[in-house]
């Protein structure tokens, strides 16, 4: 497993009320893939872009196919395969993608190209980033505000730059409401190792944490199944995970890359697709948490509280409003 | 008749290595199996022994056709083989060694005691006694040929055969494995015996069959022939018996001085030794395989340090120098065992001839192949090198071949000192005369030579001067002119010197 | 130092090193038959998935443990077939089966559950945990040793187990001699082959075995790739073991140990990088201890006739 | 005539292993409910179909080919060197490091990455070969233990100091090079890259090194008997240091072509994800170690890979299964297979 991975979710329940405008149906089918950098595998972040562009494929009657890569190298590969089977849209996905997208945008100027969840400036690429760290921060803080003990943890994949975003902005919302509390982090060095994950979150929790989030990809798996057996709290990221064990698994990070996909595609097939940046953060609806931002099937836990999750409402609306300000580790 | 094996062909693509063969085996009976090297006697046994399938050719046991497809076969029809090179587990004990395959037990477990038990028992019966707890790697090789024996032994074999099985012992553990034979003959057990060494054979063989090329030339009642009439049937021709010619030592050429290695036991490996061999002699070194003689060759050649001495080659220090200096300032090896030291087995012929020879067919580091062909060919043509062609691995020569390639490879290396250790381990007669002539022709010719062999008439043939190797000191110098068989034999033993 | 020694290390240990102990054990036995096995790595992954297909579709734990270990068995006779019987390169053939367990079970995975990457089902139960009467009540030890999955105490077992059968009984026996000396092996008639082949089962056993404790005795669940290297250190563990069990049992808690202490040093200054180097490095440095043999040795034995 | 002989009984094998493997992967694509017929015909135009594909398979091939030349020389000194991924790493990080931060004009910048990338592989190659050599630690066990240590030094050098700070900054990459040291693309619009002409001279070398040269007999005698070699006045630690240094320094130029010629930066990642080590191993043992042989089933392997692909993209078998028949036909294409077959005919002969 290597490269990276990104996670969270937005669950983004599509707005598929905005459907049936049967806009192309007298047009020929258009063409539009969606080229991965890696495996879609065990990552969430990429099944729920996968679902949403296959969605919005059959609701609109575009001619969609997904192609995985197996690495880098395969992917610019896959990339300048698509355009020479002459897609009408390329659509990938995630830093990965840059510099082999950049490449080959450039070379071909006339090509329609979409990416998700990273910037690449060029005038026929649309770019849609997210502002996860925000959602961290929220997260952050209602660990804060909920640790009995004063000591949460979290169970990261790997210590890599882009992970940085999760960690770091969970930590500044824990410190802004609990400046107190201690701050555990482990790394597992894996995408795809439970048990690893799994001994990691028994670690924090045997000193002292009773809050510990996963950000471990498939490691989270394992973090749950630790939280089950010691009964501590713990999180999910990419889409509400709560439902899995509402007993333990508190609380979600969400990022929407469903809905971003689905909407790509709507507007190409619609007509109003454009070039350029589109940024996702809370004030977008694009990242968010369960309870906060989004209601969750599940019931709230007593060990969050609805009178935290009140407080974090309210630091929500000052991020959205600009009051508060998230720092993201990876700009400078 | 026990046994009988009817025109066996066996071929190796274009090579024959047994063409119409037809061979039998009394009961009681010691059947000798002679040939020159490469004649095809290893490969008969071997198809007797269910390693090799003939390509054509029927066996029968007791009058019934028997089928040969494995050695499980042939041990269950109790047919049983010590090879021309020990098939051993070095790392085993001899017990464990000897029961191999019907191994004493108790439930699932293995029953060392019980082993050991047998082993000692099965010593005692037949006259070879052995340690049953000693590592096999410790032994000598005398004791090693014991053990291969004893192991057949208790395989139950009714048939034995014993491919070369005296060409690695001294002339006294030689004696001991003939009177061993010919006792199990006489309680009924039948051998088929390969052999190099005819006075051996006509020691000890009832009945003795000549190969030739593949083919049978003969096969005699022992009592009606004699070593020049077999040697004749074996080689096509007479022998002719060479002379040695008087020279006069000149100027020094090895000198050794307080030589020693200490091993890893408590006892040193080598103990002060000194010597010298000087242009225009063969020093002969006699003495029971693992009396130091190993780690001497190994000091002189570099490819041991010396704990304690020095070493003069042509005046140069070379204690402890690497291979490559010493060989440089003049020294060819023939080393004692072909396999480990020798050849590499996956490598060509011409590849395994041209180990030392390199720099002198090179330009610049470029090799040039048709300069070392053309070497290696005239080698193949004046030792009557066996091989299919120079491209030919290795591994695929006789013993005795092999051997020859090694003998011509490092006699052609035209220094002025050698070490010929062992020279005509394996080799036919004729081979043997010819491998004798060019050493004394080296020597003649001013070259020094360091001759080390557990065959004393070979010492006593060669020699100008001997040494005696006893527990890693030199136990007595002879003058060779003078010197006995007997003499050498009690210095070897550990006896003191007399005269 | 309180932070960093304290029980729980040394319960995590045997967790984590007991796939790698099991795996490594097989290992052994290949190499003592002169089979180097890099294969184990997709053996794990087979067993690990085998065994949560077992759990669901027959509920019980223990039939799934069968059931995984039945799996790589089946799995692991294409690698006797190829390697013993066809005399591919035993290597490539280990690599391959690597990539080839890994693509079966990732589209197994899909097959039977229709899930990608994770099959992950609350109602799943995993491997016992087991409360050793005595043990557990003595104070440290009991916290160390007692409740751990049945296959933890199992991979003890095997290791005295392996250690009695490979130097105290016949089958044991002549399994060493024909990896020691093939060619003598062959011609004392003992069925060379045969017995490669009975190392390379008693290896897929093992190695399902492993496969069951990673995905129903450390977590209940399987996950894409979820061996994470862990065959590779097995290989390593079984080398550095010299293929006796008790080394490489040895060998394995070295590693496993340290595997855990880095964990816990995770945090302290150093760079995460660098703490998750420090299992290799004392592995490294562990064998200036376990000396090799020598290579004139290895020569030695591998230039011995054969004719 | 004889040689020709020779030749058509070498190549009998490989055929008839390619054949068996094909009707295996069949089986595969059988029970996945593809058409055999158009699977692999996607496969092949993924690898061969066009000339677009075909020198996309040969610079996929690229750094298989070198790591599958160092791996190969090592086997044949009798080293087993299974710490590619790691000097390739090393290399490749080194590589960049020396184009970004080296003052000079292009064309010097990319000289001395390349020489640095093969020196800093061949070190943490003789590295091992060193401490086999001192103090008789297994070369097996370090080599490949010693890939996790550099896996993880230049992942953090890549997370920390050396991390690309501009644009996103989200991946454990370094910046990207200057266009001034890219290596050339050998075709307009190709991802050919001129790494492929320094493998393929790299491979004929090597085979003329190895047949040749006097050096090169004595690496092939002891690879083939080291008591044999010692005899012969060849020195084992010195030659250790130097076939594991030079076998090193290939996996280390496989790092820096890839660098230099594709990925333009070193990714944390990008080298060990594609298994291009595994790859190199495989095509050496494959080959017998023979430098060409080793070449060939270099861009053999890549072909299944870059056919995989093809096949992925253009059929609905799942690339799982993709990489089922790849493994499928790996292992069929190992297999002796006319060795029993051979055996069996002449025993009833
Ligand atoms: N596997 C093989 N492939 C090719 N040729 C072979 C093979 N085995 C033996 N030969 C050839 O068959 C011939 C007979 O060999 P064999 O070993 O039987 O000779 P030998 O009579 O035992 O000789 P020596 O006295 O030297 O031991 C030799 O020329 C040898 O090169
Ligand atoms: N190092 C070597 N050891 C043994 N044989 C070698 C070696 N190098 C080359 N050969 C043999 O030489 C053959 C090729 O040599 P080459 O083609 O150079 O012959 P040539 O052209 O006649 O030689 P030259 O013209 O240099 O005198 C190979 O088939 C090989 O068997
Ligand atoms: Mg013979
Ligand atoms: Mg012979």
């Amino acid at each position: 497993a290597c490269g990276s991975n990104k996670n969270d979710a937005g669950n983004a329940t599509n707005n598929s009320a905005a459907t049936n405008n049967a806009a192309g149906e007298t047009k020929e089918k258009k063409k539009i893939a969606l080229v991965l950098p890696e495996k879609i595998g065990v990552n969430k972040f990429f099944v729920l872009m996968d679902e949403g562009f296959k969605k919005a494929g059959s609701e609109f009657g575009a001619e969609v196919k997904t192609i995985e890569s197996t690495d880098p190298a395969g992917f610019e590969q896959n990339l300048r395969a698509t355009v020479a089977e002459d897609y009408d849209l390329i659509i990938t996905a995630t830093f990965q993608a840059e510099d082999a997208l950049k490449k080959v945008a450039t070379e071909n100027p006339d090509k329609a190209f979409a990416v998700i969840d990273t910037v690449v400036d060029l005038p026929n690429v649309r770019s849609v980033n997210f502002r996860e760290h925000e959602a961290s921060y929220l997260m952050g803080a209602l660990a804060g505000l909920a640790t009995k003990t004063n000591i949460v943890g979290a169970v990261v994949a790997m210590d890599a730059p882009l992970l940085s975003k999760y960690t770091s902005g969970f930590e500044q919302g824990l410190r802004s409401t609990n400046p107190e509390a201690q701050f555990l982090v482990n790394y597992v060095g894996s995408f795809t190792d439970p048990v690893k994950g799994k001994e990691l979150a028994l670690l924090q929790h045997s000193k002292g944490a009773d809050f510990i989030a996963g950000m471990a990809a498939v490691g989270d798996n394992g973090v749950f199944e630790a939280a089950k057996e010691k009964g501590f709290y713990t999180a999910g990221q990419d889409t509400d995970r709560t439902g899995e064990d509402p007993e333990h698994i508190v609380l979600s990070q969400l990022k929407g890359t469903d809905a971003v996909a689905y909407e790509t595609v709507k507007s190409f097939v619609g007509g109003s697709f454009a070039y350029g940046v589109a940024d996702y953060g809370l004030k977008e609806d694009g990242v968010g948490v369960t309870f906060i931002t989004r209601d969750s099937a599940s019931a709230l836990s007593p060990f969050i509280g609805q009178e935290n999750v009140d407080q974090v409402k309210a630091i929500a609306e000052d991020i959205k409003s600009g009051k508060t300000a998230v720092k993201n580790p990876l700009a400078q | 008749m026990l046994l009988q094996m009817d025109s066996i062909t066996k071929s190796y693509g274009s090579v024959t290595a047994n063409s119409n063969v037809h061979f039998s085996l009394r009961k009681g009976e010691i059947h000798a199996l002679v040939g020159e090297n490469g004649a095809g006697k290893t490969t008969l046994m071997r198809i007797l022994y269910g390693m090799e399938s003939p390509t054509s050719g029927e066996i029968q046991l007791n009058g019934k056709p028997v089928s040969l497809g494995s050695p499980a076969d042939a041990i269950k029809h109790k047919i049983g083989m010590v090879h021309q090179h020990f098939m051993l587990f070095p790392t085993f004990t001899i017990a464990e060694n000897i029961v191999i395959g019907r191994e004493p037990s108790k439930g699932v477990g293995f029953d060392r005691k019980a082993a050991a038990a047998e082993t000692e028992r099965l010593g005692k019966q037949y006259g070879m006694l052995v340690d049953p707890w000693k590592k096999v790697a410790e032994c000598s090789l005398g004791m090693q040929q014991r053990v291969e024996i004893l192991k057949v032994l208790h395989q139950g074999a009714e048939v034995i055969i014993l491919d070369e099985p005296t060409g690695v012992l001294t002339p006294l553990e030689v004696k001991e494995l003939l009177i061993a034979i010919k006792g199990l003959a006489a309680q009924g057990k039948s051998f088929i015996l390969i052999s190099h060494k005819l006075q051996e054979i006509m020691e000890v063989a009832d009945r003795i069959t000549v190969l030739r090329d593949g083919k049978v030339t003969g096969t005699v009642e022992a009592k009606d022939t004699n070593v020049e009439d077999l040697s004749r049937l074996m080689v096509g021709r007479d022998l002719v018996h060479i002379s040695r010619n008087e020279t006069n030592r000149g100027k020094l050429v090895l000198e050794v001085s307080n030589l020693s290695v200490n091993g890893a036991g408590a006892k040193a490996l080598l103990r002060e030794i000194s010597f010298d061999v000087a242009e225009g002699e063969i020093v002969g070194i006699a003495g029971i395989s693992g009396n130091g003689q190993s780690e001497l060759i190994q000091s002189i050649s570099g490819l041991l340090k010396p704990d304690k001495g020095m070493i003069k080659l042509l005046d140069h220090d070379v204690t402890g120098a690497p291979v490559g200096a010493i060989r440089a300032c003049g020294l060819a090896h023939i080393p004692e065992d072909r396999y480990q030291w020798g050849v590499a087995k996956d490598a060509t012929v011409t590849e395994n001839g041209l180990m030392g020879h390199a720099r002198k067919h090179q330009k610049y580091g470029v090799l040039s192949g048709s300069g070392i062909r053309r070497m290696v060919g005239e080698w193949v043509t004046r030792f009557g090198i066996k091989t299919g062609s120079l491209s030919t691995k290795a591994q695929f020569l006789s013993g005795g071949n092999l051997q020859k390639l090694i003998v011509a490879r490092e006699l052609a290396q035209k220094t002025p000192f050698l070490i010929a250790a062992e020279p005509t381990r394996g080799v036919d007669v004729g081979a043997m005369e010819i491998i004798h002539g060019e050493l004394l022709n080296k020597r003649d010719e001013r070259g020094a030579i360091l001759l080390i062999s557990s065959e004393l008439t070979e010492i006593l043939k060669l020699s100008d001067r001997i040494l005696v190797m006893y527990e890693g000191q030199i136990a007595g110098e002879l003058d060779a002119s003078s010197a006995t068989e007997e003499q050498i034999s009690l210095l070897m033993a550990g006896g003191k010197a007399v005269g | 130092m309180d932070q960093l020694f304290d029980v729980s290390l040394f319960a995590s240990t045997l967790r984590l090193v007991t796939p790698i102990l099991l795996a490594a054990l097989g290992g052994a036995l290949c190499a003592r038959v002169g089979l180097f096995n890099v294969g184990l790595e997709g053996l794990v992954l087979m067993g690990a998935f085998s065994a949560i297909v077992g759990n669901h579709f027959t509920g019980n734990v223990f039939a799934a443990v069968i059931f995984a270990v039945i799996c790589t068995i089946i799995f692991s006779i294409l690698f006797g077939y190829m390697s013993i019987h066809l005399k591919a390169n035993v290597i490539v053939v280990g690599i391959a089966l690597n990539f080839l367990a890994l693509g079966l079970t990732t589209f197994s995975l899909r097959a039977v559950f229709d899930v990608k990457g994770a099959y992950y089902n609350k109602d799943m139960i995993g491997l016992p945990k087991w409360e050793i009467p005595l043990l557990q009540d003595i104070p440290w030890f009991g916290e160390a040793l007692s409740g751990h999955s049945p296959l933890v105490y199992l991979s003890i077992l095997l290791v005295i187990f392996l250690q009695l059968f490979l130097f105290k009984t016949v089958t044991g026996f002549r399994l060493l001699a024909a990896g020691e000396n093939p060619t003598a092996a062959k011609s004392l008639g003992i069925k060379v082959a045969r017995i490669q082949y009975g190392a390379v089962l008693m290896c897929s056993v093992l190695c399902g075995l492993a496969g069951a404790q990673l995905s129903l005795g450390n977590v209940t669940m399987f996950t894409e790739g979820m061996t994470s290297g862990r065959g590779f250190i097995a290989l390593v563990a079984t080398m550095l073991g010299q293929s006796n069990p008790l080394g490489v049992a040895a060998s394995s808690l070295l590693f496993g140990f340290m595997d855990a202490l880095s964990i816990r040093l995770q945090g302290f200054a150093m760079p995460t990088h660098f703490t998750m180097m420090l299992p290799y490095i004392v592995t490294i440095a562990a064998m200036l201890f376990f000396k090799d043999k020598n290579y004139m040795q290895e020569a030695r034995k591998s230039n011995e006739s054969s004719r | 005539m004889d040689k020709l002989l020779q030749f058509g009984r070498s190549m009998l094998q490989p055929l008839l292993a390619v054949f068996v493997g094909l009707a295996a992967g069949a089986i595969a694509i059988v029970i996945v409910g593809g058409s055999v017929a158009e699977t692999y015909a996607e496969m092949w135009k993924g690898a061969f179909g066009s000339f677009y594909f075909f020198t996309n398979t040969l610079s996929r091939a690229t750094p298989i080919i070198l790591i599958g030349l160092g791996v190969a020389l090592a086997f044949r000194a009798g080293f087993f060197n299974m710490g590619s991924e790691g000097q390739m790493v090393l290399g490749a990080l080194s590589a960049a490091v020396t184009a970004i931060y080296l003052p000079g004009p292009g064309w010097f910048k990319l000289i001395a990455a390349i020489i640095a990338g093969i020196i800093s592989g061949g070190i943490w190659s003789a590295l091992a070969g060193w401490l086999d050599a001192r103090f008789r630690m297994n070369l097996l066990i370090t080599t490949l233990l010693l890939n996790y240590i550099a896996a993880l030094f230049a992942g953090y050098l890549v997370s920390y100091p050396l991390k690309d700070r501009t644009g996103s900054a989200a991946m454990a990459q370094t910046v990207m090079l200057d266009q001034s040291v890219w290596l050339p693309k050998l075709f307009k619009g190709m991802s050919l890259h001129a790494g492929f002409i320094l493998a393929a001279v790299g491979a004929v070398l090597l085979f003329l090194f190895m047949r040749y040269t006097v050096k090169g007999y004595e690496i092939r005698m002891l690879g083939g008997n080291p008591l044999f070699a010692s005899y012969g006045g060849v020195q084992r630690g010195k030659m250790m240091l130097l076939s594991m240094f030079v076998s090193g320094g290939f996996a280390g130029l496989a790092g820096s072509v890839e660098v230099l010629g594709t990925q333009y930066r070193y990714l944390d990642g990008a080298l060990t994800s594609p298994g291009y080590a595994w790859s190199g191993i495989m095509a050496t043992l494959l080959a017998g170690s023979h430098p060409l042989g080793t070449a060939i089933a270099a861009i053999l392997l890549a072909a299944l890979q870059t056919g995989g692909m093809g096949m992925e993209r253009n059929t609905e078998v799942p690339l799982e299964v993709s990489s089922i028949i790849q493994a499928v036909l790996i292992l069929f294409v190992s297999a002796k297979l006319t060795y029993s077959f051979i055996k069996r005919r002449k025993a009833r002969s």
